[in-house]
């Protein structure tokens, strides 16, 4: 079975049926897991004391920012290029989900930076790059909002991705410049390569349970999505179905 | 811009305006709308609420539908209904109906709580022209009426105009198609009086 | 009055928070303005931090300005304003409202968005709390003023830039005052209340005479 | 081609000149926003001559983003974009030639009035040169950036600020080589051509994704 | 959008598409001219350039006029004789003429350097008409051509039309009213070809 198969949007919300409860069960499973490794498994670290368990929500969030856009970019090719029915509807639906890890990575990183750094923010390369790509994810939303037709959103939300898709790693490139430039402030050293396995397991169960998070999100958007849309079909059938009616109506005299 | 235009119309009868491309009915409706000032001349309309200016009697019924697409149905109808201040004369006993029966009489009831984009051409016209028919004021200013509309909604439309005429009202309308009206009386727009004189401002 | 300036206020409001709205739009510029400007200046949190006040109302000032070119524009090009104008409701009122319900729908965001994007300015508590006051006093006049501009270039196809370009200086002295106040708050000798009683003032004056002015300018851009 | 292009790059740089003086609105605009910014950031002439590059650049990145709403959108209203899809001519190349005259309408006066700004500004007269000569490499890319904003949006009737907000971060690399070149020629160490070198080569990058982007959005906004 | 149409035009003759208010007509017009992309089915044109789409081959009149106010009528004539892309057919011998001799025709040769914006409704859609006698190509696509139009010009329309006609071109027009062409064929859009399959997308 290929993925065309579930280009019918009524075999796909099946799919969805079936799948979803498993993969919720999964994911809950997994974040207990997590939850329960990185508070109680993981060992504090000896300078920063518990703080350090920020880690197991902000790295696994920044990851699954960025894994969002590529699932965007990669359904605004399904969009453009095989023109796949769905496409559309899974990059809509992956834009607040990728909004939301974003902003948590955001967030995260400030509260973890406060007792680190002594303030909330600093503009590193890397965290600038976070936030340019959460102001890309904002904008995306807003035009998807803006543009009545969902058709005709899609297309031109599609391009926008993949004109952004290919801006990134430039725009990566030259916030680094700026930064080296102005010497940097960072001092995100904190990882690097190489972790104590102690870390690493309860890192990786925390990502596999956002992964998975994410794709009962997005399953969960894309079904509303669908149902939105044949809403909107019906109600627009609605609005031109009664015409042939009014036609009889309007033979009586007006009154 | 006109010169020597006069008429006088009395309340139940429709005065039709014609006359070729850019000979000006456009401008005189609007004109008597009060969204171009007049240039000289009196414009008076006996009977009327004394605190009111002239316009302020009348409905503009335009090219432009000033529907807002992204409101229901309802939604624009009941925003003009309350926006749109009632006008009663003496003469005129025109009712006011409510948003849901106007929509109703004009066949576009089922789609009172759809977004207003979803409508056709034809059915945003015919709710602009149910906010004429929510609040009562006694002269109905019509550029083009018929424009856009299939024949089964022109027939429509003028009955309503008619029941318009029949309860006192006013019409003045411009049009380059022949209109059944009941009593009628017609204007027609020559070059002479306008079309030499588009121009005709302080400098000629 | 009530009842009618209620549906105008409600209907205005709708039209911009449903779809094809232009709510979030103010914001999301607010925070682009913001973002943006580091990456010129450097990224120098002291530097920042000194012109972080500014920096705030000089966004809050765009996007307010360019975010009001369809005030008027969007009800002029559909016929709405011909309407209005005959409604027979009086004009100044109608255009207190719909600038209320746009500050409402664009200006309030924009004040709410202000302490979090103090964050990545690092300005300190007291100085995100009086950026944030004074905006709150200061961006209805923004908005008021720029009504004026809005209505005058209704006519005009190309709003947006040549609006802003009208208003700016009818708006410099709103600047002015509001980041004083703010820098006020923030350095202690300057005393905080005299530039913030002004920048009210100045609302309250914008209040008369933007819809006064905007009113007059409407009528004449029917014809 | 030759006949056809300059017919329409001479009709847009027409359009541009006869209609409201669309060049002088974005050259005010940014002697707006630079003059606004030393009423915000205060008269310190030490700061704002450290900070005079970047003002200038993202004035004129905000004028040039801002002035682009109309860029398609003139032509959508009136029906001429249905025609230019149907005449049989390369859309991209259509693109390519309409932002060129689009850039030499508006884009150039930027330039050429930003060494007057960079007065007001306390620049020095290499700083001047160095600002001048990177706008004048750097707007070309703003620009064909900007048209894919502007065609993303051209069925909106509310082109200006969400453009911006689309479009600020693609632009943000030219703003940084934009600077960092101009800074480089001020102080220095740091050495000029290796980011001036680089906003060029973003300026033909610019050249080639922007008109092949905003075809393919032009090519879908117009069912 | 649509079901089951199908037609067949010879060179030489004009379909006529007629329907009710929101049916689709203009739908089908934009289709054909390449501006809202074909959903399923074929178009093919008997002896046209091969290298080149079925919508190059004609020309789109609809309700906008494609004139801009601020040029003068010579420069926008010019402007779209010089961008739009001539194309031939073996069937087809109609000539291309001069702008200032196609806007003789039309009759409005004396507004030739006057800025298009002081054209009246009519003159800009004779203006707007006279972009299809500058480049020559064998197809027609009109949108409610008579709209905006007073007697006399619509006559003369219908004429060009019909020299159009006999040159070997094909018109494919929409309508609401009747127009005297020579050769016509009618394809009459019914409801349950398109109103209740408005949006037959792949959602429902
Ligand atoms: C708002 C502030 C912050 C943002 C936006 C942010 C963003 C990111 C991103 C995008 C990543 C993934 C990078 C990659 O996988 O290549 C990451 C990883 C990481 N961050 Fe942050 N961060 C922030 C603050 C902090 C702070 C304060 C710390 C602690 C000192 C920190 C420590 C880490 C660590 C240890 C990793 C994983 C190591 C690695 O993958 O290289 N971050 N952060
Ligand atoms: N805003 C304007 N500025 C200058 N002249 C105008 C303006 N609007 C209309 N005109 C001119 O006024 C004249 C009358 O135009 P008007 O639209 O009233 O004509 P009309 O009789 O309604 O024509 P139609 O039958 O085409 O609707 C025209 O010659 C037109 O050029
Ligand atoms: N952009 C669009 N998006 C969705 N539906 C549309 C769009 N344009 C038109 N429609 C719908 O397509 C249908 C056909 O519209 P069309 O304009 O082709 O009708 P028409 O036959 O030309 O009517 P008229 O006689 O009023 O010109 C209408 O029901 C309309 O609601
Ligand atoms: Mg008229
Ligand atoms: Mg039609």
């Amino acid at each position: 079975m290929s993925i065309w198969d579930y280009a019918n949007p009524t075999r796909f919300l099946r799919l969805v049926q079936v799948v979803l409860p498993w993969l919720t069960g999964l994911c809950v499973i997994a974040f207990a897991a997590g939850l329960y490794m990185s508070f109680f498994v993981a060992p504090e670290d000896y300078q920063q004391g518990d703080t350090v368990r920020i880690m197991y929500i902000h790295v696994p969030a920044a990851w699954l920012a960025m894994m969002c856009y590529s699932i965007m970019a990669l359904s605004s090719l399904g969009t453009l290029v095989w023109k796949h029915p769905l496409a559309d509807v899974s990059a809509k639906c992956a834009a607040p989900i990728g909004a939301a890890f974003t902003f948590m990575a955001l967030v995260t990183g400030s509260l973890w930076g406060k007792p680190m750094w002594g303030t909330y923010w600093v503009w590193d390369a890397r965290l600038t790059s976070v936030l340019v790509l959460l102001i890309m994810y904002l904008g995306l939303m807003t035009l998807w909002r803006t543009m009545e037709d969902p058709i005709r959103a899609g297309k031109a939300a599609a391009i926008l991705t993949l004109v952004g898709a290919l801006n990134l790693p430039i725009i990566k490139f030259s916030v680094d410049w700026w930064n080296t430039l102005h010497q940097p402030a960072s001092v995100m050293r904190a990882g690097g390569p190489t972790i104590h396995p102690d870390i690493l397991w309860p890192l990786l169960v925390m990502a596999i349970a956002f992964t998975l998070l994410f794709f009962v999100l997005h399953l969960m958007a894309m079904r509303n999505e669908i149902l939105r849309r044949r809403v909107r079909s019906l109600r627009l059938r609605a609005a031109g179905a009664a015409q042939p009616g009014t036609v009889a109506n309007a033979t009586q005299p007006a009154e | 811009m006109f010169q020597d235009i006069s008429f006088h119309l009395e309340s139940g009868s429709a005065l039709v305006v014609t006359g070729a491309n850019g000979i000006g009915k456009s401008s005189l409706l609007r004109t008597l709308a009060g969204l171009v000032p007049l240039a000289g001349g009196t414009l008076r309309l006996d009977g009327g609420e004394e605190d009111r200016a002239t316009f302020e009697h009348a409905h503009y019924f335009g090219h432009q539908n000033a529907v807002k697409p992204s409101l229901s149905v309802l939604e624009n109808l009941e925003f003009w209904m309350s926006f749109t201040n009632a006008v009663q004369t003496p003469d005129y006993e025109g009712a006011e109906i409510l948003p849901r029966q106007a929509l109703d009489t004009l066949g576009i009831a089922h789609t009172c709580d759809l977004p207003a984009g979803f409508l056709s051409a034809g059915q945003t016209r015919r709710l602009a022209m149910a906010r004429l028919l929510v609040t009562a004021r006694p002269v109905w200013l019509m550029d083009e009426p018929t424009s856009a509309l299939d024949t089964a909604s022109e027939k429509q439309l003028l009955g309503l105009m008619n029941a318009h005429l029949a309860s006192g009202g006013m019409i003045i309308t411009a049009t380059h198609t022949d209109l059944a009206l009941t009593s009628t009386q017609t204007l027609n727009l020559q070059a002479s009086d306008a079309a030499t004189q588009t121009i005709g401002d302080a400098f000629s | 009055m009530s009842s009618w300036a209620l549906t105008l206020f409600k209907r205005d409001l709708r039209l911009s928070v449903r779809v094809g709205g232009s709510a979030m739009v103010g914001v999301l510029f607010f925070l682009a303005v913001v973002t943006v400007i580091p990456f010129g200046v450097g990224p120098d949190l002291n530097l920042l931090s000194r012109i972080g006040p500014a920096i705030l109302w000089i966004g809050a000032l765009l996007a307010t300005l360019l975010g009001l070119d369809r005030l008027f524009q969007a009800d002029r090009d559909d016929g709405t304003l011909d309407l209005m104008l005959m409604a027979g409701r009086p004009l100044e009122l109608v255009v207190l409202i719909k600038c209320l319900a746009h500050w409402v729908a664009t200006g309030l965001p924009l004040v709410i968005a202000a302490p979090m994007l103090a964050i990545f300015l690092n300005l300190e508590p007291a100085a995100m709390g009086a950026v944030t006051v004074t905006l709150l006093a200061g961006t209805p006049a923004l908005t008021l003023i720029g009504a004026i501009g809005a209505s005058l270039t209704v006519s005009l196809r190309r709003g947006g830039l040549l609006l802003a370009v009208l208003v700016v200086p009818l708006a410099i002295p709103v600047l002015i005052f509001g980041v004083s106040a703010a820098d006020a708050a923030i350095h202690d000798p300057v005393p905080f209340l005299t530039p913030f009683l002004i920048l009210c003032a100045l609302s309250l004056i914008a209040a008369v005479i933007g819809p006064v002015a905007s009113a007059a300018a409407l009528r004449f851009a029917a014809d």
